[in-house]
């Protein structure tokens, strides 16, 4: 401190400030620099609406793949979203502290295992169930579902019950007083005030779910293909890239690294609602 | 119509408990699965001794290095990058259009798919820097990866320590370095670690983004310049590829058992350090 | 009269609303100034301006001069940290830092370098004692300061601005959470303390002005109406104004 | 099985001869072809025993990232799986070091064991859809294949000739996990390096010709 004074520390402390900021502006850089040429070459039209991927003649459709990337990513949700926060609000204001204190680490470790982890069992023991009981060939979008919903649970759950404890006692004891029930409390009043938390978490979520690579490589089966039904095969943007970059050249890899330029103004948008939700949100408290 | 809310909520908690219960199941059956089957596999020549045809037979004592080596190396440059970034966001600016932007620009990292960071990594640190697929390469890239992580809790962290302890220290002649120095940091610590953990543990199940940057090499690195495995591409490899399913078991019950470990060591030396300031 | 502070058309801003109407005041060194008014009258402001806390809240803007010892501390030039250490400030609400009673005292100390354990003892139990604290505490020095009570809290944080040995004492309202016992601790505290350091007390409890303050000033809505010793003001204000607050009409 | 053979190509960089030699530890990484890998391992492991001064370490990555690194020197050895090298590979030297055999596989409980070319590439076409039409149970078939760009699906294809693949095909990205899959599901079908090739699953006999290594090399 007595060597650089507090106006060095202030210029110290905003460079590394711009740390994030400029990772974001490099990764965009070389992604967009690899990848953009080759939309404008292809035609953004036919690359991004196309159904045709077949790199050896030249087909560079990714159509299916951004419909496959928003199922997965939506069924992701319808099961990972009602039970995530039916559990984050039982053990909030339900269960005994106890419970709380015992479950909610056990979670938060869940947070941290591998997601190829949960690839492999997936692969091991959900695809054959549903191949045995639903026919398809069991890696499939439905699987790809139910293994990123469990995925995403330690982050719906964790950050909602966050949000949850976060909503001053007062509130709740105000509600009971007048008569109210607990679950009346707790719909009117606690989830009201915690709202913006469990949102947040929903979008944490998503994002992850949209992301995720390895894990979804392993359950949902990769074809190119626009599901019919939950038993297909599907193939997410984030998928083609990590099958494809090890043996493509040429014009493929520059696909591919177009695809990752996709994926990016995807994940952009997305930022970009939920930041001005947030807002919203805020401007009407 | 009006349900009597006696049944209302006799049903919401009957829903309430049983997805809590189906949650559990889950969750527990998946830590259970992978124990079962691991913990026979587990013990102290699996952690100590080399693998022996790609992993087939043998142990898995250099993806435990890897996997050490490679989270220590990323939080080491992410930690005070992000923890000072996260300081001059809370204590030394007014909400402006910079500091909207370095937001901005942090929750877009933080959404970036971890395939992308491989990729980046692959061009930039790999390829254009030349280091090479190395724990260099590997630890700057997911360095990258968790800084929205430690960026977000510990500016959540610093927010939440009292106003008034800062304006005590200021009252009392503190500038506002040492006002972050001595109250802010030492009273935001919890959250910080909270941070630090998390990013611990996603460096640790990181795979796509550590294949493309760190590589996949069995030896034992000698310098950052070598590459190295983690335990998680190691499983991701044997389980993928067949090589193993035995030690690919083994592998993922030592990963959980070493980020448990890891959290209970947190969460012990935090209540340590609150239950001596308080 | 040896005069410490002579504020002169002192006006203070938050944003666009005006907390202080061009106040003019001079405060006696040696003695204690009393402030009271009702809430939103300004005193806390003007507290806030003399060792400039009121710079920590954004938009905030002060015009005038304020001389101490015939220096102008609200000038830019002014080292405003030098400023804090010379003009103590304790709060309305006790705020110990989540430290030892040790750590607490010594922290100002601390910071402006002095690190001898002696010294730092030394200091310690003196401005303990000033506060009389000492006894209460003395054996515990190591508990956390959030451990013990309101008004041993209060009085710690006292003791935190003595041990600076600073210049004045500013009270903003110490006793308004406090127990009747408490508060008569710190008033003989700071009948005490007068000898050594000029004093400003804000206080919301009228009585309490009446019983320790040797000159009391009476502020309304940001503007000072009338300032002199403390008899003068309680037994034959100037101002209307003044005689409704203190007679217990209005406020 | 397919008579024709496919070559794993190994592409050396010219100038490593020269660092090769250097005082104290030298270090080598070879990257690329998965399929080569584990054979890269082990011919790694005996170097290494020979010349205790000399680090080789091996990458994975594919034949793309084998051509690409050893062309920008992140790697001094690439390893390639390519019946022809592409453009990139220009300037570099090739020296091919295996010859390897594609293999048809179905799980051990599958009825079926030798099947036509026709046939075989009217399965990966679409055209037959179900085990009993080339007599076998009646279920449904899964397609496994390599994705894009792969050296083994591009052999398969340009020995096959006239194919697209279906649709709905299962994509796998290596070997190993062709393998896997079509051992856990009693329905696909897929196609890998015949020296992968393990009690788990059953290689069938096309035309009529089993599968062996003297079949490779003829």
């Amino acid at each position: 401190m007595k060597l650089v004074g507090e106006k060095g520390v202030q210029r110290i402390l905003m460079i590394t400030a711009l740390s994030a900021i400029s990772s974001l502006l490099l990764i965009a850089l070389f992604i967009f620099s690899e990848g953009l040429p080759f939309i404008f070459k292809y035609g953004a039209g036919n690359f991004l609406l196309a159904n045709e991927w077949d790199p050896n003649t030249g087909h560079f459709g990714i159509f299916p793949m951004i419909m496959s990337s928003v199922w997965v990513t939506l069924g992701a949700m319808v099961v990972g979203a009602p039970l995530g926060i039916a559990g984050a609000i039982f053990l909030s204001e339900y269960a005994s502290p106890i419970i709380m204190k015992i479950v909610k680490p056990t979670i938060e470790l869940l947070a941290a295992i591998p997601s190829v982890v949960y690839g492999f069992i997936g692969v091991m023991v959900l695809a054959p169930v549903i191949r045995n009981n639903l026919g398809g060939p069991g890696l499939s979008l439905l699987a790809g579902c139910i293994i990123l919903g469990i995925m995403i649970l330690p982050t719906v759950i964790s950050i909602s019950i966050d949000s949850i404890l976060a909503v001053p006692r007062s509130y709740r004891e105000g509600s009971l007083a007048l008569g109210a029930t607990t679950w009346q409390t707790t719909h009117m009043v606690t989830i009201k005030a915690a709202r913006s938390g469990i949102v947040a978490s929903i979008i944490l979520g998503l994002g992850r779910a949209i992301g995720e690579t390895m894990a979804v490589i392993m359950v949902a089966g990769n074809s190119v293909n626009i599901p019919n039904s939950a038993l297909d095969s599907v193939r997410t943007l984030t998928a083609n890239i990590a099958l494809e970059m090890s043996y493509a050249t040429g014009m493929h890899r520059e696909a591919l690294f177009a695809t990752g330029v996709i994926l990016f103004i995807i994940i952009m948008i997305l930022n970009s609602i939920a930041s001005v939700a947030i807002r919203n949100r805020n401007a009407k408290k | 119509m009006r349900i009597n809310p006696k049944y209302t909520q006799w049903g919401a908690v009957t829903i309430l408990t049983s997805a809590t219960i189906f949650t559990i199941l889950i969750l527990v059956f998946i830590i259970f699965f992978i124990l079962e089957k691991g913990l026979p596999v587990l013990g102290l020549s699996f952690l100590t001794e080399n693998p022996q045809e790609m992993g087939k037979a043998g142990g898995i004592f250099p993806t435990l290095i890897g996997t050490i080596i490679l989270p220590v190396f990323a939080l080491l440059i992410a930690t005070p990058l992000g923890i000072s970034t996260s300081v001059y966001l809370a204590e030394y600016t007014k909400e402006t259009r910079i500091t909207k932007v370095i937001r901005f620009g942090t929750d877009c990292l933080a959404g970036i798919p971890s395939i992308i960071f491989g990729l980046f990594g692959y061009i930039f640190f790999v390829i254009t820097l030349g280091f090479g697929w190395s724990i260099l390469s590997g630890g700057l890239t997911l360095a990258v990866m968790v800084l929205p992580t430690i960026i977000r809790t510990s500016e959540e962290a610093i927010r939440a320590v009292p106003n008034s302890y800062r304006k005590v220290s200021f009252s009392l002649g503190a500038s506002r370095w040492q006002t972050v120095k001595k109250v802010v940091l030492p009273n935001a610590l919890p959250g910080i670690v909270t941070g630090i953990m998390l990013s611990i543990g996603r460096s640790i199940g990181e795979t796509a983004a550590v294949i493309f940057t760190a590589g996949s090499s069995l030896r034992i690195p000698s310098s950052v310049f070598d590459s190295t495995r983690t335990m998680a591409v190691h499983f991701y490899i044997l389980a993928r590829e067949g090589i193993s399913s035995e030690n690919a078991y083994g592998t993922a019950a030592t990963l959980i058992i070493a980020v448990l470990f890891v959290n209970l060591l947190a969460y012990y030396t935090m209540h340590r350090f609150i239950a001596k300031r308080s | 009269m040896n005069i410490k502070f002579k504020i002169e058309n002192l006006s203070v801003y938050f944003g666009k609303e005006q907390f202080l109407n061009s106040v003019n005041l001079e405060v006696e060194a040696n003695k204690i100034l009393g402030i009271i008014g009702p809430s939103g009258s300004g005193k806390s402001t003007l507290l806030g301006a003399l060792n400039r806390m009121n710079e920590l809240e954004p938009y905030c803007r002060t015009e005038g001069t304020i001389l101490m010892d015939g220096v102008d501390i609200n000038s830019s030039t002014y080292n405003v940290i030098n400023l804090r250490k010379k003009v103590g400030i304790v709060f309305a609400m006790p705020v110990p830092l989540p430290m030892s009673i040790y750590e607490n005292v010594v922290y100002g100390v601390r910071l402006s370098g002095v690190n001898d354990k002696k010294r730092l003892d030394e200091l310690v139990e003196k401005s303990l004692s000033e506060a009389f604290l000492w006894n209460e505490v003395k054996d515990r020095l190591n508990l956390s300061g959030l451990r013990i009570s309101g008004g041993q809290q209060q009085r710690l944080c006292l003791a935190r601005v003595l041990a600076m040995e600073p210049e004045a004492i500013l009270l903003d309202e110490p006793s308004s959470g406090l127990d009747p016992i408490s508060t008569s601790k710190i008033e003989d505290a700071l009948n005490q303390l007068k000898e050594k350091y000029t004093i400003v007390l804000v206080t919301n409890n009228t009585k309490q002005a009446a019983r320790i303050s040797d000159n009391t000033a009476y502020f309304l809505l940001g503007d000072m109406i009338e300032v002199g010793s403390t008899k003068q003001i309680f037994t034959a204000p100037l101002k209307k104004e003044t005689d409704d607050y203190i007679t217990g009409r209005f406020g | 099985m397919f008579k024709r053979v496919f070559i794993l190509g190994m592409l050396l960089l010219a100038g490593i001869y020269m660092t090769g030699c250097g005082r104290g530890k030298t270090s080598i990484t070879l990257a690329g072809s998965t399929a080569f890998q584990p054979f890269a391992e082990k011919l790694a492991e005996q170097f290494m025993t020979k010349n205790p001064n000399v680090n080789v370490t091996v990458q994975g990555g594919g034949s793309a990232v084998g051509i690409q690194s050893a062309s920008s020197g992140a790697a001094q050895i690439g390893m390639a799986d390519l019946v022809t090298l592409p453009e990139e590979a220009k300037g570099l030297t090739s020296t091919v070091v295996a010859k390897d055999g594609i293999a048809i596989v179905v799980s051990p409980k599958n009825k079926v064991n030798n099947l036509t070319t026709d046939q075989v590439r009217d399965i990966f076409n679409g055209k037959i859809v179900n085990w009993k039409e080339v007599g076998g149970d009646d279920v449904p078939i899964t397609v496994v294949s390599r994705e894009a760009g792969s050296g083994t699906r591009s052999s398969f294809e340009q020995i096959l000739t006239n194919i697209t693949l279906k649709k709905d095909a299962l994509i796998q990205d290596s070997n190993g996990t062709i393998r896997e899959t079509v051992a856990n599901d009693a329905n696909s079908v897929g196609y890998l390096s015949h020296g992968l090739i393990n009690e788990k699953i059953k290689a069938i006999k096309i035309d009529d010709v089993e599968c062996t290594s003297e079949m490779i090399i003829a």
